[in-house]
């Protein structure tokens, strides 16, 4: 597989290492600068920021898996996760993962992310977004959603399309 | 009637308040920055100099805060063990991983007001000798991100950051880190960690004290988000006067968080100790009371890792009377001030501020499960009582919420959450086992019945001996 | 004085270190207030060093005393108290005068004890432990627990049973049945970490022994964790093998079975093993090791302790260094070439009293002799008696290859320095080959005595040989030189006899017999004593220990050392 | 002492009542059902327990059970046992997820002496005394029972535990285990 950064993304990386006294710290920053780009945290991708950082692949390896932010398979064009932890579960999360697998054909039982066959939809559970108050909330990509009842849970997938 | 107090969100909610720096400017920005660094060397009796960052150390000190993230650690003691005589730089990390289940307090200050954030922040570092500083905020504040960005890059060009502040010839790098889901980053050794490139195993204490061997292995201080935005005030009110706030041993104002079945969800900025439990839960300034027709059935006061309380419980607290002799006093769930020392002395503690309340349409049993599968899922897998009983504490609750309880379940569960309390490294093993502990002790009969009606169920079926439950699926009756 | 040489310690006397005074279990006991840690640095006394010095064992699984400190398997954890600390900062005395102690509990809990881990937690003045109170107990039942419930509990098949600390463990604080009710947590078996290393993830209890082995003492990052909690995941980035030269340390640090060894697995239950103490004999380093063997059959080299040599690694390279002595093609019979009939099969009795004869009768100078420096300081010793009698031309062959930094030496052969303090090898070693090649060639030397080595290799070739009047070769493996040889004498392999190596650092250590010698082979010594004495008349050693006692008055170098006081790792002699 | 013998009585001169008393037995046992066994025809059924001679089993779908753990070949008090582990190379079980089982099992029936340790120490139930109580053959060689040999004496033995069989099944079942290849 061809695995080429663009150069504006390498300049932006390379900032990022400047942060910090050791390169290594800027891993998780890295990988989120990918992550942006690609969407996704591939193999080739991990051994590209270990060279970057001067690392060994299985350093990054041990990041990427750590965190569950980070992807390591190809995930949707929307990443719709939804908060499940009790403030939101007691707020209504779970009809709301309900209400959005069942929209999108989704297996609402399942645990971890599922994207739709058009590969537009990812859906997940996560743990806490800490906007407990306003339950339930959920996140499509960087945008944050709160008090997401069935209306505006429409709203927001036209949005996406 | 209790009212909030507002210092540290004094504008944010604000109409027409923006994150941007000319507004904060307009409302008195970064003067509190401009009035330290102008601050000149002191003389002190016996012909000791006390320099202008040792008194912003020491009003902090006199301030009595305590640091707003969770453990409730006095700011200005933690800043006094900082070792400043090893020569090696020191470092300060604002921790903005705001994860604990219930708070919602530091995305606020992020989103709405980050300057005074930045602000508190270059006092703090100034104060400390920091010439590198770092926020870790968590990844999942991906907006939050942008907006601290952009106001650390407004802050940069007016030259209250980088090379020579003000003329002073101090300087500070304040950068943004993200992290990228992560609960147990907050923990600050494991965001030290995780700060460094690795996964964010927390480290052992001793040696690794962030106060002697943190970033880098140098000197570091990890402040909450709240504290360090504490911290501008202190300079601008002075220590004793913000002393004042609150009762003492736990003064100023803290922003509190509460969330789940009140009519108001939201977040209070409160003088500590001056409002109790359950006017935040019931007054029509804070929580609002329970939604129509309900009634309490438990609260969690401090984050999903604090102990809970049960609907009607009462506490003797120790109150100092008039004569200065310390009384027992019984107290009222309700009636609780909401400050640190009260909800330890009750058996729980404020944490990081947020009070999650549960109705009687609560299953309680559900209720503990979502929490356990929770503290399993961010369990770092580093420590052998966390790891592997954070996991086995949620696939016991699964189990009970799944028809497959026995009996014996409410003691087995105690006896675990038992065995990992006070002996893993960091604090996330206490986390995962006192919401355990406190439910299963104070609901003991629903979890006990739970168990005999499975047990009882199979029984009539003939199913026999229990089935053993498949693996964890997510947690349906909550639904 | 004789004793001169012979120093018992390379390293400097640590300065004298504070003393305190602490107590284990009820008994006091002074223990210096800093003790080296992992890299040899003074470090305050953790409570598991103090423990040792007590005489108590603290069970563990991810403290391993040449690796930093993890603290993660929380098995070590004590109870433990502290003087108590009054209001006026002194500390507060029982009725009886004694200080008074604070057990420590939670904070939030006073009345469960709080437990510390014994391996990174310094002890101070007053403190004391509880490793065997009940309190203590019950957390490292609770912990093995924990370990165990999503443990395969596959002993029958796994390589570790039998020297698994799980197991061991479990004797003293498991319970005979698991309350475990629910599904384990399943993870990847079997799988192929590297071309040495087989991993199996469902028995790793994420001790980090392996990672923070192959991190901090190689260098190579090879290993680590993936994913989270209880689903944690030991590996290697997949396509990056876990392949460098000290890879099989971690299966012997590895405290369950999760590493085993490709080339052990599946071979014998280790409990068959016999234990010989010996040493590597791959290079110069002479890493001291454990040799297992069952049966007269060699099955794995294993690392042994020596902070003065190899601390407790050894080399994948030398560790594997031990088929050939099963080899099928060892020489076995003693053999003499008749000139009608080759090569004949020869009692050792014959054969020596034929050589003896041949070489008594041979001119001053007319004989060479190339030994070995794989051969022990007692061989080489023995042939520089031969050497002096003979007034021979001799050396031996030098074996130069790569090193690094931790362990492997450039010096391929285990014994250069006996061949030099012997005064066998030439200066530098190898330096007279040549003249004993231009010897055979001009016709001065007639008969060449060879231990060990291929000369035809080694610019004494296959030409030259042919015009020698005796060729006396003995050695263990078939080569061009033991083809040609008049007299053929198999010998012993390093597992199959006793004696001693200098290593490159001047150590004097002692190898030990494993197995018994293949076929007609005789170690070398035992032989080579008969011949020297059928030439010389020289007697006086019948045993190894008497021959080397004999040696050492002999070599200045050795002066001073004995068989028995070589112990298990050896003394430094001045080089 | 002296033991005074007592006189018979002419009942008991006569010896006829004796004879006849004699016969009257004789005559019982010779319509009685008979107890000789015709060995080695017939065989003598032994009681449940017996601890004949140590067979390996196999479970119900005719996988081999011993996993050569070596237990039997260390408890064996006369040293009748020799396993020969398969090596890294060898031949794995063919249960699915055992991962082992011997490349040779011999037991000496010349040197077993039926205690039944084996069989009380194998942690696989791989290994049973049954009723072969006669060993015979006529070489010292041929009393040495190889593997082939023990399993075919062995025969089928129902395994209630099928602990390797349901590992497999747990782990497949473990639904989304969180292992990210990349």
């Amino acid at each position: 597989m061809n695995f080429a950064v663009p150069t504006e993304l390498e300049t932006e990386i390379d900032e990022l290492i400047t942060h910090y006294p050791q390169k290594r710290s800027a891993s998780l920053m890295a990988l989120h600068a990918l992550q942006g780009h690609f969407g996704w945290i591939s193999r080739e991708a991990i051994e590209w920021i270990a060279q970057k950082l001067e690392l060994l692949p299985i350093n990054i390896y041990e990041l990427v898996t750590f965190y569950p932010m980070f992807r390591t398979n190809p995930v949707g064009k929307y990443q719709i996760k939804v908060c499940r932890t009790l403030s939101c579960a007691l707020g209504g999360s779970y009809k709301l993962h309900e209400y959005l697998c069942q929209k999108l054909g989704l297996d609402s039982n399942a645990q971890s992310l599922q994207t739709t066959k058009d590969g537009k939809f990812s859906v997940e559970f996560v743990e806490c977004l800490a906007s407990c108050g306003t339950a339930p909330v959920m996140m499509c990509n960087d945008d944050f959603y709160e008090g997401v009842t069935a209306p505006k849970a429409d709203e927001i997938l036209t949005k996406c399309k | 009637m209790p009212q909030e107090h507002r210092l540290i969100l004094k504008y944010a909610d604000q109409p027409g308040y923006t994150p941007d720096i000319d507004c904060y400017l307009r409302h008195g920005g970064y003067e509190m920055l401009k009035k330290a660094l102008a601050l000149q060397s002191k003389d002190l009796p016996g012909g000791k100099k006390m320099s202008a960052q040792e008194q912003v150390r020491d009003e902090v000190m006199k301030s009595g805060l305590r640091g707003r993230g969770g453990a409730g650690f006095s700011c200005g003691l933690k800043w006094s063990f900082v070792d400043r005589k090893s020569g090696k730089p020191v470092y300060l990390i604002c921790n903005a991983d705001e994860s604990e289940p219930g708070t919602f307090k530091d995305r606020q200050i992020i989103q709405k007001d980050p300057h005074q954030l930045i602000e508190g922040m270059i006092l703090s570092c100034w104060a400390n000798d920091v010439k590198l500083a770092y926020i870790y905020i968590r990844g999942e504040f991906a907006q939050g991100a942008k907006i601290l960005n952009r106001a650390l890059g407004e802050a940069r060009e007016k030259n209250f950051l980088g090379k020579n502040i003000l003329g002073t010839g101090y300087d500070l790098d304040l950068w943004v880190h993200r992290g990228a889901g992560a609960y147990i980053c907050g923990e600050e050794t494991g965001l030290i960690e995780s700060l460094e490139g690795k996964r964010a195993y927390p480290r052992i204490k001793p040696p690794y004290f962030p106060a002697v061997l943190g970033l880098y292995l140098c000197p570091t201080i990890v402040n909450n988000v709240e504290t360090l935005c504490a911290v501008k005030h202190i300079v601008a009110m002075g220590g004793a006067e913000y002393a004042r706030l609150g009762t003492p041993n736990n003064t100023g104002t803290r922003i509190v968080s509460v969330s789940g079945h009140v009519k108001k969800p939201g977040y209070y900025e409160v003088e500590v100790g001056k409002v109790t439990l359950g006017e935040l839960i019931n007054d029509p300034a804070f929580g609002g009371g329970l939604r129509d027709g309900r009634t309490l059935k438990a609260v969690i006061p401090g984050g999903s890792s604090a102990k809970v309380f049960k609907a009607g419980e009462k506490f003797k607290l120790k109150r100092k009377g008039a004569d200065g002799q310390m009384t027992a006093v019984e107290v009222d769930l309700l009636d609780l001030p909401y400050d640190f020392d009260s909800l330890a002395q009750a058996g729980s503690m404020s944490g990081s501020g947020a009070i999650i309340v549960m109705d009687d349409s609560t299953d309680i049993i559900e209720a503990l499960s979502n929490i356990a599968e929770f503290y399993a899922h961010e369990s770092c897998g580093q420590c052998t009582p966390c790891r592997e009983g954070s996991l086995w504490m949620a696939k016991a609750l699964h189990r009970l919420t799944h028809g497959h309880g026995r009996k014996q379940d409410a003691d087995y569960l105690l006896n675990i959450a038992q065995n990992i309390q006070g002996r893993t490294i960091c604090a996330f093993g206490e986390a995962c086992a006192w919401p355990v502990l406190s439910f299963v002790k104070k609901f003991k009969d629903e979890f006990e019945n739970r168990g005999a009606t499975d047990e009882a169920k199979r029984t009539a079926k003939g199913t026999g001996p229990m089935q053993e439950m498949r693996p964890i699926a997510r947690s349906a009756a909550l639904r | 004085m004789s004793a001169a040489a012979a120093t018992t310690e390379t390293k400097p006397s640590p300065p004298p270190v504070e003393k305190i005074r602490i107590k284990v279990d009820g008994r006091e006991i002074e223990v210096p207030k800093l003790m080296p840690d992992w890299q040899g640095k003074l470090q305050p006394t953790t409570m598991l060093q103090a423990c040792a010095l007590a005489g108590v064992e603290v069970p563990h699984y991810c403290y391993h005393p040449k690796l930093p400190v993890a603290g993660n398997c929380r098995m070590c954890l004590v109870e433990f108290g502290l003087p108590l600390i009054g209001p006026d900062r002194k500390p507060v005395l029982n009725e009886d005068g004694t200080t008074k102690i604070a057990k420590q509990v939670l904070p939030y809990e006073p009345t469960t004890v709080r437990g510390a881990i014994a391996c990174a937690t310094p002890i101070s003045t007053g403190m004391e432990i509880y490793p065997g109170s009940p309190a203590t107990r019950q957390m490292r039942e609770s912990v093995l627990e924990f370990l165990l419930i999503n443990h395969p509990l596959d002993c029958p098949i796994c390589d570790q049973a039998g020297e698994c600390k799980l197991q061991e463990y479990s004797v003293d604080y498991g319970q005979s049945a698991s309350r475990f009710v629910e599904a384990k947590v399943h993870k990847p078996k079997a799988v192929d970490l590297g071309p040495r290393i087989v991993l199996d993830d469902e028995r790793c209890i994420l001790c980090s022994r392996c990672v923070r082995f192959t991190k901090d003492i190689v260098g190579d990052d090879a290993l680590g964790f993936v994913n989270r909690g209880s689903y944690s995941t030991l590996t290697h980035f997949p396509g990056k093998p876990f392949d460098n030269n000290y890879t099989l340390n971690t299966v012997d640090i590895c405290p369950v079975g999760a590493l085993t060894s490709k080339d052990f697995r599946f071979q014998m239950r280790v409990w068959f093993l016999k234990q010989t103490k010996s040493i590597c004999t791959s290079c110069g380093t002479g890493c001291n090791i454990v040799i297992g063997s069952r049966e007269e059959k060699i099955y794995r080299y294993e690392p042994r302790q020596n902070d003065a040599v190899n601390s407790c690694w050894m080399c994948d390279a030398g560790r594997l260094n031990y088929k050939w002595v099963g080899r099928e093609d060892r020489l076995v019979k003693c053999g003499v070439r008749n000139p009608e009939r080759g090569m004949k099969d020869a009692s050792w009795v014959a054969a020596l009293n034929e050589i003896a004869d041949r070489l008594k009768k041979a001119p001053a100078g007319s004989v060479a002799i190339v030994a070995s420096a794989r051969q022990t300081n007692e061989e080489l010793w023995l042939l520089s008696k031969l050497k002096a009698k003979l007034s021979a031309t001799s050396d031996s062959v030098p074996r130069i290859g790569e090193g690094d930094k931790l362990l492997v030496n450039v010096d391929k052969n285990p014994n250069s320095y006996g061949a030099r303090l012997t005064g066998v090898a030439a200066d530098p070693m190898g330096s007279s080959l040549p003249k004993i090649a231009d010897g055979i060639r001009g016709g001065g030397i007639k008969t060449l005595i060879v231990f060990g080595e291929d000369v035809t290799k080694h610019g004494i070739g296959a030409e030259l040989l042919g015009k020698l009047e005796t060729l006396i070769v003995s050695d263990i493996l078939p080569s061009q030189t033991t083809e040609l040889a008049h007299y053929l004498l198999p010998g012993c392999a390093h597992a199959e006899k006793r004696g001693t190596f200098t290593n490159i650092k001047g150590r004097v250590q002692k190898l030990m017999k494993a197995v018994e010698p293949r076929g007609d082979g005789r170690p070398e010594w035992e032989f080579l004593h008969d011949l020297v004495y059928n030439v010389t008349g020289q007697n006086g050693f019948v045993s190894i220990e008497g021959l080397f006692n004999q040696m050492v008055k002999e070599v200045p170098a050795f002066n001073g050392l004995t068989w028995a006081g070589l112990g298990d790792l050896g003394v430094a002699v001045r080089i | 002492m002296i033991v005074k013998r007592e006189k018979l009585s002419l009942w008991e001169r006569l010896y006829l009542p004796a004879i006849i008393g004699g016969f009257k037995v004789t005559l019982r046992h010779f319509f009685r059902k008979k107890v000789t066994m015709q060995y080695p025809e017939e065989k003598w059924v032994v009681p449940q327990g017996y601890r004949g001679a140590p067979y390996l089993v196999r479970d119900q779908e005719g996988n081999t059970k011993c996993v050569s753990c070596q237990l039997c070949e260390f408890v064996c008090p006369p040293k009748a046992i020799k396993i020969i582990p398969p090596g890294p190379a060898g031949e794995i079980a063919d249960r699915p997820n055992a991962e082992k089982m011997p490349k040779e099992f011999e037991i000496n029936m010349l040197r077993c002496i039926f205690c039944g340790y084996c069989e009380e120490v194998c942690p696989e139930e791989a290994i049973f005394l049954m009723e072969d109580y006669s060993l015979t053959g006529t070489s010292r060689e041929e009393m040495i029972y190889n593997k082939e040999k023990l399993l075919a004496l062995g025969g089928v033995h129902n395994d209630r535990i099928r602990k390797w069989k349901r590992k497999l099944e747990e782990a497949k079942e473990q639904a989304a285990f969180p292992v990210a290849k990349p």
